[in-house]
């Protein structure tokens, strides 16, 4: 059978649906021994952010029931850094990559963007106002749509090309959010980033992480963020990119069928590094099964009446 | 020989207790092994354990090319280790690896090998690679009790041995670094390599300064990935925050900013 | 060495910190063949409400990673089947017996309320606005602070003894609601409730549950659990009772070391209806290698200087 | 006898594989069985696998006082009926059994059992059970194809069995309802007890309702406890909605609002 796995998502052509999450995936370059990026929809690489950040202190990582907990801060050299030494590395990758940009201000997220929106080579950004690790980092733009709404316009200003904008999942509203930054001029929504969570350790009586709380991923988190795809494809009229706990192929078409047009691959990537290739074969699969021409057919495509 | 990382289902082909709380797996990969360096380790997946997401780390014991396959020592702490003690002659272990730096080739014949507890793991493959090179290190080796000791014909093999026990049950009584070697007033060693405890590398560390003694040290750390991409495993080092699974894990005491 | 595991709740006095979650309990009854809740610091049992209610549809449940979902919805014979059978049957079990009580409108929580102010076995009532789900069916009332205070405040009027709140963690702030509550005038806060979630069959592209979207529970949601503890602990002074994944002592141990004086077994009793005693015998172990004599010295003991 | 529920480690005693997808369980208990009746099931905890958290539910296939043995006949599905079907000899299974109220002592010796699928397990024990009461039922089994026909014997012992498989490989051809004992004019059956897929109980019921055969039906259903506390079990019945796993899972179907 033929089949179309391909996917376009604000006039961005994407091979197929299956793309990395930032902060899951470097800047792809560890991972050129386990796979080609090249067969890959698209990766999203670290968090940048204006200047260099050292991130947070040691311990950043707890292990959970399914999941696990990270407070890595947004550690990278910064955006100049970046350009200079990644960007040239990275380019020719044949897929599309997209660059996660972080700040703590409005003014560092505009400065991020301007001079990403140099680089002919990457098409897309994806601003991150969600990190719940960083003081003054992002969670709050965040969590209050108004802030929400003005950071997305502030950097629609400046950046000509695909803007997509990552929510927090720490919200009592997600739609709310979603169309705030529907109102700033976002061109598709990537959901979720962590959860907040917190681990201890019994018996040393100290919480595992320096900075106490953490970012919650991997399967634990999975249903919460179906749930929030499927409400916030619901309520809004652009595309949505959805992770959080995707481990398999199964797991990638609950996403798309729930409304994500592509979906990322997280903490998976940790525990297999070719999983994403997997994934894609396995909705390959799936689609022959299912007699599925385009995969464009299953965004959205769950029967609830 | 390739160097690439693999993802890679291995067979266990031997399992042997060395005592209540250490065992040994030997591992035959499906095809020519990869180089493998002194200090360099393995992610393994613990399959169908359901308290262990994430992979473990291993230093990698011993190599042996013609029979493509690798040794780990490994010390039962928690379900992960648990889990790998219950592995059956046949069963498949999947791993990521060679992962992370290596010991140096020292410019030295001078050298002493310090281990505790598992932190003798990389060592055995070390003094190997050392003998290759024509250096036969002194080997301190730390542990707990008379019963944990093991392997030493295996590194007598390899270069002067000493042992220590806490409880003076083998070998002299205390810590590594209370044993006599460390008591002299000139250190008669160029090279220290070092792996244990963080507290016992600390200490040595110290010694070390102190003696004006070249020092590597071998870093524990929670791990996330172990190839370098989540930044969970980070060290503080004179280049601002470092990855250990892929700056490290060994380091040079200079470099380290240890608290 | 003499420990006291006995715990002092708003004046209420509380064997052991180890209590069972409401609706994974039913009325105690099921448990008498696996356990003595004489044994346990006090049982929650399952909402009741001013009428009889049938509940949501089959399927009401869905496995996930390290756990559940769930849509009941609130299934109970209503408050006056409530006095008349069940109240009978468990006002002399030898522990703190406390009534989730639910409802979709504040009278319908006031109704419940005053009958149960007339039970003399009752010590306590546990207001449920957060259950995801009923609609209109509380949740409301524990995501908007306003409201949370108003049911609170309403209760307050017709409710003499102990009254405590379970608070929803599907907020943005949890301190907020916390705070809304002991405005309103509680005496105890218990959280977490279960996190709205979604499960979904690949190969039907339906969703598992009638409801689409259902309550998380399990050791998935610890981290999530144990952070909003920590977090309302340190921003409230009335005591917290704490729940959400908890399945051994360590974890309990963990809850109470966050800020919890009391904790609550949920959907561990599923899995192993011993578990609560169990969880009582690995705290009196934990004191004893700790050598600590009140478990009341572990109530947010944790150390984070 | 006891009448307490209980949970328990049982120890596997045997296992036999049926076929490809069905295996047999035998379980021996570290006491005195407690009571147990037709219809009723065990809650299983399947230990060390990641993929499931809850309990697995199967139905008493056979009862042995005299060993303090039980058997259960499963039918591979998904992880957690995997990992039952590699349980060794001398592994334990933790249970919590007896669960559910029970197939009831028919007042005619004129019985139908019907079986589809792995909807055959409790009915072994059900047949046996009848015996001891004096009556001899006939015993309709339906399965996939020729491969998965079992323990016809076991069956044979205990009344007249008829089988039908799905692609006539074995006995008559097609799905139960389709048996030449259900083109009869009239129902030489007083009483019918059916255990299979929804849709063959369906279908079974709709006949029982046409020749106003009294029929109880084995309902399956998705559970998290299995005792009666998380009400996500439940069934539309004459009383409202009613727990399948205390009140059931056997229903007599005029009780039952099946859409
Ligand atoms: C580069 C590297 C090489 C290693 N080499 C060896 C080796 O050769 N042989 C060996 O036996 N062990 C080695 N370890 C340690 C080993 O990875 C852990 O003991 C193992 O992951 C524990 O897993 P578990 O599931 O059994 O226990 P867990 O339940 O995960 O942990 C048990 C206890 O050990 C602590 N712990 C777990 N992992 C680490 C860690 N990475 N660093 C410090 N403390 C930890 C936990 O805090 C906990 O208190 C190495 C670790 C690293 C980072
Ligand atoms: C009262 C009762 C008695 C049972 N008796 C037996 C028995 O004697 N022998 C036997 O082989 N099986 C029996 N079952 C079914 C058995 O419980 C399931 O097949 C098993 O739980 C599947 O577990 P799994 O992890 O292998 O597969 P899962 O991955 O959990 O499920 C695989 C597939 O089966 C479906 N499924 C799972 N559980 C159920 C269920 N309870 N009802 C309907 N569909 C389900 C799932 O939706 C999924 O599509 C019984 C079920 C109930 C409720
Ligand atoms: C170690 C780690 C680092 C992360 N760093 C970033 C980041 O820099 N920017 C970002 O937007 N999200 C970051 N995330 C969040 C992930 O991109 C993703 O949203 C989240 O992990 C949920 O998906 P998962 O469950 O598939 O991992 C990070 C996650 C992890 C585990
Ligand atoms: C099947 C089920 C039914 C529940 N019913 C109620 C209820 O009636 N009232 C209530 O306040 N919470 C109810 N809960 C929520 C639990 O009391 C608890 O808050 C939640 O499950 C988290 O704890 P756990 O992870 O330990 O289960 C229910 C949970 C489950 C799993
Ligand atoms: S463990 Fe992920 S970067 Fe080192
Ligand atoms: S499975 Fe819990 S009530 Fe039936």
């Amino acid at each position: 059978m033929m089949k179309d796995l391909s996917i376009n998502i604000a006039g961005l052509h994407f091979k197929n649906p299956v793309t990395t999450a930032s902060g899951t995936f470097g800047y792809g370059d560890e991972f050129l021994d386990f796979i080609d990026p090249g067969k890959l929809g698209g990766i999203f690489v670290k968090a940048v952010t204006g200047k260099n950040r050292e991130g947070n202190a040691y311990p950043r990582m707890a292990e959970t029931a399914s999941g696990m907990l990270n407070s890595v801060g947004l550690q990278n050299k910064g955006i100049d850094h970046f350009c200079r030494e990644i960007y040239p590395k990275i380019r020719n990758f044949n897929t599309n990559v997209i660059v996660n940009v972080s700040g703590s201000t409005i003014e560092e997220y505009i400065e991020v963007a301007e001079k990403i929106n140099d680089l002919d080579d990457i098409p897309a950004i994806e601003l991150n106002i969600s990190c719940p690790n960083v003081k003054l980092g992002g969670m709050a733009f965040g969590t209050v749509p108004d802030m929400a709404t003005e950071v997305t316009a502030e950097v629609r200003k400046v950046y000509k090309k695909v803007l997509m904008v990552k929510l927090s999942p720490n919200v009592t509203s997600i739609t709310d959010l979603a169309k705030a930054v529907v109102d700033g001029g976002a061109d598709a929504i990537t959901l979720i980033n962590t959860l907040l969570g917190m681990a201890i350790d019994a018996e040393k009586r100290r919480p595992v992480l320096s900075t106490i709380t953490g970012g919650l991923s991997g399967p634990a988190i999975k249903p919460i963020a179906l749930r929030m795809v499927w409400q916030v494809h619901k309520a809004v009229h652009i595309p949505v990119i959805g992770l959080g706990g995707i481990m398999n192929a199964t797991d990638a078409i609950e996403f798309i069928l729930a409304g994500a047009s592509a979906i990322q691959v997280g903490t998976a990537n940790f525990i297999d590094p070719t999983v994403s290739l997997k994934i894609v074969d396995g909705i390959d699969s799936y689609m022959e099964r299912h007699k599925i021409k385009l995969v464009s057919d299953l965004v959205g495509a769950l029967r609830t009446e | 020989m390739e160097l690439k990382k693999k993802v890679q289902d291995l067979r266990v082909i031997e399992t042997s207790r060395l005592n209540k709380r250490h065992f040994i797996l030997e591992l035959e990969a499906p095809e020519k092994l990869p180089l493998i360096l002194p200090g360099q380790f393995v992610q393994a997946l613990i399959k169908d354990s359901p308290s262990t997401f994430l992979r473990r780390p291993f230093s990698v014991h011993a190599v042996d090319y013609r029979k493509n396959s690798l040794r780990l020592l490994i010390q039962i702490k928690g379900p992960g280790t648990q889990h790998l003690s219950e592995l059956k002659e046949g069963d498949p272990l999947n791993l990521i690896y060679p992962l992370g730096n290596s010991f140096s080739l020292p410019f030295t014949k001078d050298v002493l090998l310090v281990g505790g507890g598992c932190g003798v793991a990389p060592l055995l493959f070390l003094a190997q690679f050392l003998n290759h090179n024509n250096i036969y290190p002194t080997i301190l080796l730390g542990f707990r009790t008379r019963e944990e000791v093991s392997e030493i014909d295996a590194y007598a093999a390899s270069g002067k041995v000493h042992v220590i026990t806490d409880d003076g049950t083998e070998g002299e009584k205390g810590l590594v670094v209370d044993h006599s070697i460390f008591q002299l007033e000139r250190l008669p060693f160029k090279k220290i390599f070092c792996c244990g405890p963080d507290a016992m590398m600390k200490a040595v560390a110290k010694i070390a300064r102190m003696h004006k003694t070249d020092c590597e040290v071998s870093l524990e750390n929670t791990m996330a990935c172990g190839f370098g991409v989540c930044l969970c495993c980070i060290t503080p080092t004179d280049k601002g925050n470092e990855r250990v699974c892929v700056e490290g894990p060994v380091f040079n005491i200079n470099r380290l900013k240890w608290q």
